[in-house]
């Protein structure tokens, strides 16, 4: 974990507001694990006054870092209209990151809207280990125009199964609708496939994931978001209402969680009760 | 990666930034604020902890405390809002995984803490006054008392005095008490400490604030209240050091309150402050803390002054 | 280039932005604050009056008042510094100059007003409250005792509680007090203001603040001391908002502090105000008052709020 | 007055933290005067929160306007970076401006640093009316490199007289010296012509001006800078200690003012009193 500054080399528009960020200047952020995060700031004033964590999309030699972000907020679009040559400081990498893929294992890799770059970042890590054909990438936003980067997934070898809440492309509905079908799909075909869940995405889908994974006994690996000010696991910002203690951080102990290890609140509609 | 602690500016025949505060002597007065800063360990590869002054731990209660639900931060306009609810390891845990560290970081460490009760107060300044390796104790006053309605210990200067005096007793090191800033008279709470055997008062704790997320209704923070920070209080802060310090109390002040740079900090010596805590800005950029004391340096370089001293209390009105 | 005035909303079948607080009708929520925006006529080519719920005049007080020396302002973070001192053109000056234009208005005209002794404050209340085009009145309680050592009438709730009855008994109108945030217990000072007969609550008036030139160790205000406005308040103002409104003394408040968009007005309404002031936002962009009323409407119809009573005070907790 | 959006047409820098800013887009301030000046703020969120009084340095048909700025602290560092494209708000045309130029009198115009804007519009408002003759611009800096816009000085058909503190260009000094070498050639030669002086620049140096003025009874304006909020007399914060009430409004009352209304202080050494 290193304080650096890095530059934008590259600020290029997906989109509906998407954007990929292609940093210079980030040796220190060379060994970082899928799932692991940064805090970033710009060189803007007060306003916003804390850094803002994102996810890497992919990190490649010569310090270069990408990054995948949506303008939503002051932050954001803050970056979106960054020119290159603009400075950043990055306080990365941090986190723990998701598991090592495996020959033994299959990992679908549930993605919603603008929580897809760990799990394109985890793809490639898996391509770079020939293991590619061991992820499954699952990948949900409300219309085409939020599914983004998808030549790029091709080009890693993926095939991603697509969802859309219009059905403008791929299936219509929910990411979780597609994910039931694909484990369904796996348990009739290879029974004996260790299947593992890895999900990124906004915290109700992240939650209709894991509720969705407990029965089958399906591991299953949630990187959450969580408003943050340090990253580091100082400010206890972060705090996840977890089972093992009363609380885990999101920054320092996370972001990526085991499913089994945080307090899942019921579905909407079902009443609370029964889990400790 | 770890630089070489920074030399005592003096060593170069630099400015003098040592200093005296409330017991304790400083190398440079330039201080980490409680609940900013961890326990020390977690910046240790950011900054060499030897340039700071100090460096103030989280809170310590005397039982480990799991703090408040979620969501527990939020941003506001040049702040941030926070409810941690402090949240700590606690007295023995403190002891045992903690001060190890502390006790080899190369400065001077204070530990804040805090009770839910008088006797909480008293138990766990106590105790700790007895650590080897604290160096001085910060009592954060800003918590509710349970047994008096909720209200902060530290809001009633009558309260405040006994809680002051019973601790005092009790602790030989150097004490320092933390001062609410939901007041309407901050000199009378700096009264009641220094007339109550204080070493010094820390100036300020947060503000009570809140703040509203209109499209869901609901408050941004999950207890609803909570505590403003950053620079957008600042003014407030300076206000406060200045009305102490202009009361002659004769306490030394630690002043606190939105420092993001050196000349935040000089600005918090004029008003009279002797040393300074660097609080929200370690969450903006971690290395900043060692950053305002290089500023503080080139500030008094830049401008004739050659020990700090000079201008503590130096503003010109 | 003076637009037509707005139609209340409710007139193209939009949301009822029509509400009632403190016994005057507003036909929208939106005022503008005392101090931010002369005495009207200084805004009108710059949007138009009669858009807004109604204005609130610069504190007006028995005598004209010349005001501090200068500098009186200064930025800080997110926010000003403010020591006007209280200029302006006085009671007879007021009614002979400047009520005329704002007779003509159309909008509702609540005239701030202070004293520096009790009998000032009773004197200038009764005077005003027979003005004419005078729609109520707002009382500006942040002003120095000068028999009591100089410190504000709005600091002690008894002394508080006084002043607002001796002007209740002289005055028919609509009688707000705008509350100090400068102390512990802001409810404390609302409920003195429900128990002796006023109508409504303004909340908040400035923070006390202070900033330092650094280079020259001065302070940048001339009077050393000031009120600090603008986003940076925000949270502090919500949090007070919500503390009155929660204690259900049943008085209506206008919610003051930092806004600048129709969010942030749904906020404070959320948080318990019935209406809103926007004050610093005005020095940022002078038609900003009118963008507010606009953005509350669009709020309203974009979350199925029909009328804007449901949400006030509808914080969900 | 009116309140509006412009464009930044062109963003010229003249080295050593000077710049002009080329403005389109600005209809409303076409009739305004020299020493008039607006309220500028960009869209740069809420840090600077207020916004800046800038000086006219010139306004052209078809809405353009231009402003000549030095970066010295946030806002006008933030104005020096914007791009072409870049939308600000402005109010104005505000405040009073400097008299109109005559044939019966001669103009000594004052320039001090980045004062220097309201003086070359006067000159180009006297260029345009065949009065150039009438005015003597006298521009002051620290250095050479403080003294910007020459060339477009002599176009418009003057012969600045410079000052620099350093020497490294014209006369070595203050630019009060300059002055008082002017009034005394012109007593010299022409004892009956008419001297008027406006001056703009650091608050010291239009005080020295004031007290150059004074003994020689030259009708003396001034226009002074003031921490600013509103711009139009709203706010009070901009009060200036005068003569005929106890403040005036920089603001609304000015920037210009005649020496005389103002409260002078006595020059730096000597001692106070006297003086009303
Ligand atoms: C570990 C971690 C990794 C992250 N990785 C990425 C990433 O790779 N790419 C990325 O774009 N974001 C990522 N985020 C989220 C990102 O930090 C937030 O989107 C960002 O804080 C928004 O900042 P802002 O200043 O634009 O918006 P703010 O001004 O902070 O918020 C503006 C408004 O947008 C809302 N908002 C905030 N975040 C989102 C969101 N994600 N979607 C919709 N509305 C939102 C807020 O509630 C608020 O109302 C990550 C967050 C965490 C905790
Ligand atoms: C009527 C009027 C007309 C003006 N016209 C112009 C103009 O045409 N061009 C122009 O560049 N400026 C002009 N100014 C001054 C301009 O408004 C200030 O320079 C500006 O406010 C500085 O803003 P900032 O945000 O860059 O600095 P701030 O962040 O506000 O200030 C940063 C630091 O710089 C110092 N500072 C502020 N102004 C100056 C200065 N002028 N010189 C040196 N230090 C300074 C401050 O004291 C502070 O310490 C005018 C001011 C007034 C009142
Ligand atoms: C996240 C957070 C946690 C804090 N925890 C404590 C604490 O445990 N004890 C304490 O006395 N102050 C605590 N504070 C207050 C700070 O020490 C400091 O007084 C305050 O933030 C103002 O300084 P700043 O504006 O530089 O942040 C905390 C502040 C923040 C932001
Ligand atoms: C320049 C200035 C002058 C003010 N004058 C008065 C006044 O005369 N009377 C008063 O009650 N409040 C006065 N106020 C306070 C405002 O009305 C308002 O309560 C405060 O600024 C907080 O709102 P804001 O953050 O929206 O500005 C003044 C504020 C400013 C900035
Ligand atoms: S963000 Fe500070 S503890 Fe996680
Ligand atoms: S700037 Fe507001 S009155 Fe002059």
């Amino acid at each position: 974990m290193r304080y650096f500054d890095a530059r934008i080399i590259e600020n290029r528009a997906l989109g509906n507001g998407y954007f990929v960020l292609r940093l210079g200047g980030c040796e220190s952020l060379a060994g970082s694990r899928p799932g692991q995060f940064m805090m970033l700031r710009g060189d803007w004033g007060r306003d916003p006054l804390l850094p803002r964590p994102m996810s890497l999309l992919s990190v490649a030699p010569e310090g270069r870092a990408d990054l995948l972000a949506r303008a939503v907020g002051q932050g954001t679009r803050l970056l979106e209209s960054a020119l290159p040559g603009t400075r950043v400081s990055i306080l990365g990498p941090l986190g723990n990151g998701f598991p090592e893929p495996t020959q033994a294992t299959l990992d679908l890799l549930v993605a919603g809207g603008v929580g897809m770059p760990p799990l394109f970042m985890q793809a490639e890590h898996a391509a770079h280990r020939g293991l590619i054909d061991r992820c499954e990438m699952i990948y949900g936003g409300r219309t085409a125009r939020d599914l983004v980067l998808l030549a790029e997934m091709r080009g890693l070898g993926l095939a991603p199964c697509l969802a859309t809440e219009d059905g403008s492309v791929g299936r219509r509905g929910r990411v979780t609708a597609a994910l039931e079908a694909r484990i369904e799909h796996h348990r009739a075909a290879t029974p004996d496939r260790r299947l593992r869940i890895m999900a990124c995405g906004p915290r109700e889908m992240l939650w209709a994931v894991a509720r969705i994974a407990e029965p089958h006994a399906i591991e299953c690996y949630l990187s959450v978001e969580e408003q943050m000010a340090c990253g580091i696991g100082v400010c206890l910002g972060c705090a996840m209402p977890a089972r093992s203690r009363p609380f885990r951080y999101a920054c320092s102990d996370g972001p990526v969680f085991l499913a089994s290890d945080l307090v899942i609140p019921p579905a909407p509609g079902q009443v609370a009760g029964g889990a400790p | 990666m770890t630089p070489a602690p920074a030399m005592p500016a003096s060593g170069n025949g630099g400015p003098s930034l040592a200093i005296r505060c409330g017991g304790i002597d400083f190398h440079n007065p330039v201080l980490t604020a409680s609940g900013t800063f961890g326990y020390g360990k977690e910046f240790a590869g950011l900054l060499p902890l030897a340039s700071l002054g100090g460096l103030v731990t989280k809170g310590i209660s005397p039982n480990p405390r799991f703090g408040n639900p979620a969501p527990r931060i939020c941003e506001t306009a040049a702040g941030m809002l926070n409810s941690i609810g402090l949240e700590n390891v606690g007295l023995e845990g403190f002891a045992a995984e903690k001060l190890p560290f502390l006790r080899t970081c190369g400065t001077k460490v204070l530990v804040n803490f805090f009770g839910t009760t008088f006797d909480e107060y008293v138990e766990c300044g106590q105790r700790l006054g007895q650590l080897e390796g604290v160096d001085g104790l910060e009592m954060n006053v800003s918590c509710p008392n349970i047994k008096a309605g909720g209200i902060e210990f530290g809001r009633d200067p009558r309260v405040l005095g006994e809680l002051v005096r019973a601790c005092r007793n009790v602790i030989a090191k150097p004490l320092w008490v933390k001062l609410t800033p939901n007041t309407s008279d901050i000199v009378l709470l700096a009264r009641a400490c220094a007339e109550n055997g204080a070493d010094a008062v820390s100036v300020i704790n947060t503000i009570g604030g809140m703040a509203i997320d209109a499209h869901t209704r609901r408050p941004r923070l999950a207890t609803v209240f909570g505590g403003l920070s950053g620079p957008a209080i600042k003014p407030v802060a300076l206000r406060m050091v200045y009305q102490i310090h202009r009361a002659g109390l004769g306490i030394p002040i630690c002043g606190i309150g939105g420092i993001q740079s050196g000349i935040d900090a000089v600005e918090f010596f004029l008003a009279g402050a002797s040393t300074v805590q660097v609080g929200t800005q370690n969450f903006i950029d971690p290395a900043s803390s060692e950053r305002v004391v290089r500023e503080v340096e080139d500030f008094c370089r830049a401008n004739g002054v050659t020990d700090l001293r000079e201008i503590v209390g130096g503003l010109v009105v």
